[in-house]
């Protein structure tokens, strides 16, 4: 089993209010020096089997048809070796 | 980012032989030729950005203005009229002083593209029109239409335009209290998303877009200026003029109704203290239509400079500034004297705020970019004096025979069994079935002075804690009528929300319209459109309701396909005591039933030809308007006086499908009986206008009966409410819990 | 002399007006208090409304939990200021950590607005006493954001404590666990839920009951006995 | 200037409706083969300056105090390289 991750973000020229309200309340926390902030979504899917190009293929293609609405939204597809936390 | 040399004024009547993108701008060549007339020269590239924009058929009404003209003609004489069309939105005077603002727009083809977004979009601009008259937003409401019910691309475009009208409305704080959810398949690939908004305020308050006063200061307020819904610009600005640019701006547009609600707050907090001469939302064609129609409309010029709009992506154009149609800004016109204050309340709502220009004495629209002059016109030319068409039209050769397909001819149901059938499979059909599944995604109790809401005749709203003052607004709208008789079809719907204010209580009293219609360059659908318009403005005239305002929303079809003609009407109310409502529930068993107005064989369009038949043919039901205006009138003496205690007007499903209704709500059964001179199925399913169904207590009924009879309004005891069923004596009976199951179960089941 | 009770206003704040018009109902002095001040105006006791402030952008609550007001709040609620967080106030209070777990998207991940049934399982507190314990009650309910969870450890604390003070009968409207819909500190002075109570206070608005007008009559009793 | 990603999802053992949503529309979309869904919140940090380690435990404080409710979610904090579309 493996995991892949589809990030999906607004496009950048796209207003994106969340990312704006995060980064307005930053100076507020005592945050300087961040000087954008966008939110999107990731999502993690676990596939049975092998990722191999064809899997990825069609998890791009699931991308593309529901995941994100491009007329609004960009999305990366990658496969993530080991989900490590800093934390 | 400027491109060399900047297109100044200069530069343009120094190079007129410059080729310009205007067929791409939607411009044709004719336009293009009067723009250059009234100019003397060439426009420069920022000119033609907003008088492309501006003269669109969305921003200039060049296909309708001929026709909408009616509504200003016919008009009948009302005393509560007070801002009428031309407005932001119409203003009506609803007594104690107080004023009602309301109105409808569409948002139909982003709600295609993105439900979502689109939806929400929708609210936030309908919204930000009441402000701009000086309003505090009171509720909204939703006239929403969608391909058919089970067509897979309907659970794609519905949810997201619900969750984005919920979404958005929510969280601005606004209850919606009413509007219509309506299944076609003319409506697949052009759903129509409309959205309405009511607003209240004191007469004083009352606010106009336009600037005057010379050296008054013009603020832009609210969000940055970023490159949303300026695919045309961006073609100017781009491939003309700079290769370098990008070339494809979004087309659609995210809103933030959080901005939106914090606009609300300071606008109202600036109206309170007097600060603002004159105001104008950025709705479609952004700065070009505010600043342009500010100017138009006051006395002077004006001068700004777009240098100073904050820009939420620096790499813009001039023209893509103007052109933006990024949501959630407004324009406002300051006296210097009170700049400070303004720019101080704007700041305590975190709202950024920016002085771009001044009123001038002359009277020309000066824009400077870069210290160039890059736009001088005068401002009535991009505002008002658009290209205005006399389109052809032409009753289409299909219409007699559609209209001689008479549904009076379908097979009818034979037996009880049949009958029963029909009543079940027509109140859990998707146009007829409950659609509670998307209306509790919507706040309906926030401001705490709701009355009434979804699903009773008509959303209510107290105005006046002290007095009781209320008010209430229904929208409705019939394609298939309208497809039938385009002209029978408007007037049809603006009885049925005329009638359902009058349900409740409330006295109708203006109208506000939103026009469905496909491409104008087609002459049958500028037929329906003619026909539509000229049907709702008689009957407005003759029901004493002004159009005080509207939108017109063409070219909704898909290729030769145009949706059904959808005129969409909203009819405001006043009732001077909200405690006198008559809501729809059956509440008391052993209350009389009572069917107001005639019943005729009228089935042409009906649900039940639809649902059993899937048949639309012949003629719509008949409309007597001076019936509706008698039987409003004794609706709402008999709510005043307390004659009854619930009413429900009866319009598409017929009188099965409202006496289900309101007993489903009031969890109380009915028993009916058939009035003689009339066979079982008519009486069930006819759509004849100008009817309700009333619950009487005992107490009233000789009180009630006389009042009708002495006015003149057939009335006919069919029934009383009892039990937990629906029962017509001789024929079938239902449970509530069975006729709740199939109401209930039907839209969750298609979109859950 | 009667009670003085706060509200507090912060940007994207929707029921201030209706919270107030709820205290003044119930015969309490209603006193509007802004995000931006520190200073409470020796109020009494604290609501914090419903709404969506900041957009309920990040998550619900978590922006205005950081507001200046929410400063002096958390202070003083720790030293026994009643506050009562409704719907967004119960998220701030959550995110604030004056009550234990978080507030997450409803299971159905759609807003809901519905004539809601509850149980008070703790008339104790300060915000609950004019009711019995057991009582059920209607209450509009409205939020996208509504779906309570918290850790077996403090789920099983709360039980134990009786500090479950509110919980939803015949159907659970966002898949908070447990069926909870409100619940309160330990003290018993501060209490969150996300119904709406400020919503039924006349019989004519809303749902047509007054069955949320004992929060205010309660906290006015107790402030106006102390 | 440099990227810095936070990635916050929920606690495994929290109900993700979301991800659930999505996976059970994958049948329908004609995708087997995901045996689970989860969706989380993907935050891109612009920071002025270099991302040396006192950046980054800044912003693992900011991610536990700010952007991830910890009672509920977890959160990864990691330097974005170059922003590289699959798509
Ligand atoms: N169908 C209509 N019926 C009546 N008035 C209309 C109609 N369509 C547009 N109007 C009026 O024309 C004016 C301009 O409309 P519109 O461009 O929609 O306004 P806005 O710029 O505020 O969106 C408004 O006063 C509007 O009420
Ligand atoms: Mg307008």
């Amino acid at each position: 089993m493996a995991r892949v991750v589809v990030d999906v973000m607004l496009k950048p020229e796209i207003l994106d209010p969340q990312g704006q309200a995060v980064q307005r309340a930053l100076p507020r926390l005592g945050f300087e020096g961040i000087s954008d902030v966008r939110q999107g979504k990731r999502f993690e899917l676990e596939v049975d089997g092998p990722v191999d190009e064809t899997a990825l293929a069609r998890i791009h293609d699931l991308a593309e048809s529901f995941l994100a609405n491009t007329v609004i939204e960009d999305f990366t597809v990658r496969v993530e070796e080991v989900a490590e936390a800093v934390k | 980012m400027s491109r060399t040399p900047l297109d100044t004024v200069e530069h343009a009547a120094a190079t007129p032989d410059v080729e310009l993108p205007w067929a791409e701008l939607g411009l044709k060549k004719d336009e293009f030729e009067r723009i250059v007339e009234i100019l003397g020269r060439r426009p420069t590239g920022a000119e033609l950005a907003m008088y492309s924009v501006m003269w669109s058929e969305h921003c200039s009404y060049k296909s309708s203005k001929v026709h909408l003209r009616q509504f200003g003609e016919k008009a009948p004489e009302s005393d509560a009229m007070l801002v009428g069309i031309g407005e932001n939105a119409g203003v009506v005077d609803v007594g104690q002083g107080y004023a009602v603002t309301f109105k409808v727009e569409s948002h139909n083809h982003p709600s295609y593209v993105e439900p979502y977004q689109g939806a929400a979009t929708g609210v936030g601009g309908i919204v930000r029109d009441i402000i701009a008259m000086g309003a505090r937003p009171v509720a909204v409401v939703d006239p929403l239409r969608f391909g058919a019910a089970d067509h897979p691309d309907t659970k794609r475009v519905l949810p997201g335009v619900v969750a984005g009208i919920g979404g958005y409305g929510n969280c601005l704080g606004l209850p919606n209290i009413g509007g219509e959810v309506v299944f076609d398949a003319c409506y697949q690939g052009n759903p129509l998303v409309n959205a309405g908004a009511i607003g209240v305020m004191r007469h004083e308050d009352i606010h106009l877009a336009k600037a005057s006063g010379a050296g008054n200061k013009v603020i832009l307020y609210g969000a940055r200026t970023g490159g949303d819904g300026i695919g045309g610009a961006s073609i100017l600005a781009s491939e003309t003029f700079d290769d370098a640019k990008p070339s494809k701006r979004p087309a659609v547009q995210v809103g933030d109704p959080f901005q939106e609600k914090l606009l609300i707050e300071c606008t109202l907090e600036a109206f309170k203290e007097k600060l603002v001469v004159g105001i104008q939302d950025l709705g479609a064609a952004g700065l070009s239509c505010a600043t342009s129609e500010l100017a138009s409309n006051g006395s002077g010029g004006m001068r700004v400079t777009l240098d100073d709009v904050p820009l939420r992506d620096s790499t813009l154009s001039p023209e893509e500034i103007l052109m933006s149609e990024s949501q959630e800004r407004m324009c406002a016109v300051v006296e210097p004297g009170k700049v400070d204050r303004f720019l101080e309340i704007c700041e305590k709502w975190d709202v950024i705020a920016t002085v771009i220009g001044e009123v001038t004495d002359g009277d020309r629209l000066e824009i400077y970019w870069h210290g160039g002059k890059i736009v001088d016109v005068d401002p009535r030319t991009v505002a008002h004096d658009g290209p205005v068409y006399e389109r052809p039209y032409a009753r289409p050769e299909w219409q007699d025979a559609l209209q001689a397909d008479d549904a009076g001819k379908l097979p009818r149901p034979r037996t009880s069994d049949e009958l029963k059938d029909q009543v079940l499979k027509l109140v859990g059909s998707p146009n007829q079935a409950s659609k509670q599944w998307i209306t509790q995604q919507y706040d309906h109790f926030v401001q705490g002075n709701t009355l009434l809401a979804m699903p009773e005749d008509s959303g209510m709203i107290r105005v006046d804690e002290e007095t009781g003052l209320g008010v209430a607004i229904a929208t409705d709208g019939n394609g298939r009528y309208a497809k039938l008789d385009p002209y029978t079809g408007a007037q049809l719907a603006l009885a049925e929300a005329y009638r359902n204010v009058a349900t409740t209580g409330a006295k109708p009293l203006a109208v506000s319209d939103c026009l469905n219609f496909g491409s104008p360059e087609d002459p049958a659908v500028m037929w329906q459109f003619a026909e539509a318009v000229r049907g709702l403005a008689d009957g407005c005239r003759q029901l004493g309701t002004p159009v005080t305002g509207g939108n017109v929303s063409l070219y909704n079809q898909t290729g030769e396909a145009a949706i059904h003609p959808t005129p969409v009407v909203a009819v405001l109310g006043v009732i001077d005591d909200v405690a006198r409502r008559t809501p729809a529930a059956f509440r008391e068993e052993g209350q009389l039933i009572y069917l107001l107005g005639d019943t005729r064989e009228e089935f042409g369009g009906s649900a039940w030809s639809q649902v059993v038949h899937d048949h639309l043919g012949g003629l719509p039901p008949r409309v007597d308007l001076e019936r509706e205006r008698l039987l409003a009138e004794i609706l709402i003496s008999a709510s005043r006086d307390g004659m009854i205690d619930a009413a429900h007007d009866l319009s598409d499903g017929g009188l099965v499908q409202a006496v289900v209704e309101s007993a489903l709500l009031g969890g109380k059964g009915a028993r009916l009986i058939v009035p003689d001179g009339l066979d079982a199925f008519t009486f069930l399913f006819s759509e004849s206008a100008g009817r309700a169904i009333v619950a009487v207590p005992r107490s009233e009924e000789v009180r009630f009966t006389d009042m009708c009879g002495a006015r003149g309004l057939p009335a006919t005891r069919i029934g009383v409410v009892d039990g937990d069923t629906v029962e017509l004596q001789g024929e079938f009976t239902l449970t509530l819990a069975e006729l709740r199951e199939t109401h209930e179960a039907t839209i969750p089941a298609l979109l859950a | 002399m009667t009670a003085r009770i706060g509200v507090v206003t912060f940007p994207g704040s929707l029921d201030d007006r209706d919270s107030r018009r709820a205290i003044r109902l119930a015969g309490a002095e209603p006193v509007a208090l802004w995000h931006k001040d520190k200073d409470l105006k020796q109020v009494d006791a604290v609501v914090l409304c419903g709404g969506f402030s900041y957009g309920d952008y990040l998550r619900a609550g978590a922006i205005a939990r950081f507001s200046p007001v929410m400063d002096t709040v958390i202070e003083q609620a720790k030293a026994g200021l009643p506050v009562l967080g409704i719907c967004n106030g119960f998220q701030i209070l959550t995110e604030a950590h004056l009550l234990p777990g978080g507030m997450l998207g409803n299971d159905h991940l759609h807003f809901i607005c519905r004539d809601q049934k509850l149980r008070v399982e703790n008339a104790d507190t300060a915000w609950t006493a004019d009711y019995t314990a057991g009582q059920e009650i209607h209450i509009p309910l409205k939020n996208m954001d509504g779906r309570y969870v918290a850790d077996r450890r403090t789920l099983d604390e709360l039980e134990a404590e009786g500090r479950v003070a509110f919980r939803y009968v015949d159907f659970n409207p966002n898949g908070s666990l447990n069926d909870i819909a409100g619940i309160t500190n330990a003290a018993g002075n501060v209490v969150g839920l996300m119904p709406h109570p400020e919503h039924a206070v006349e019989p004519l608005i809303g749902t047509g009951r007054t069955d949320g007008l004992p929060f205010f009559t309660s906290i006015l009793k107790k402030l106006v006995n102390a």
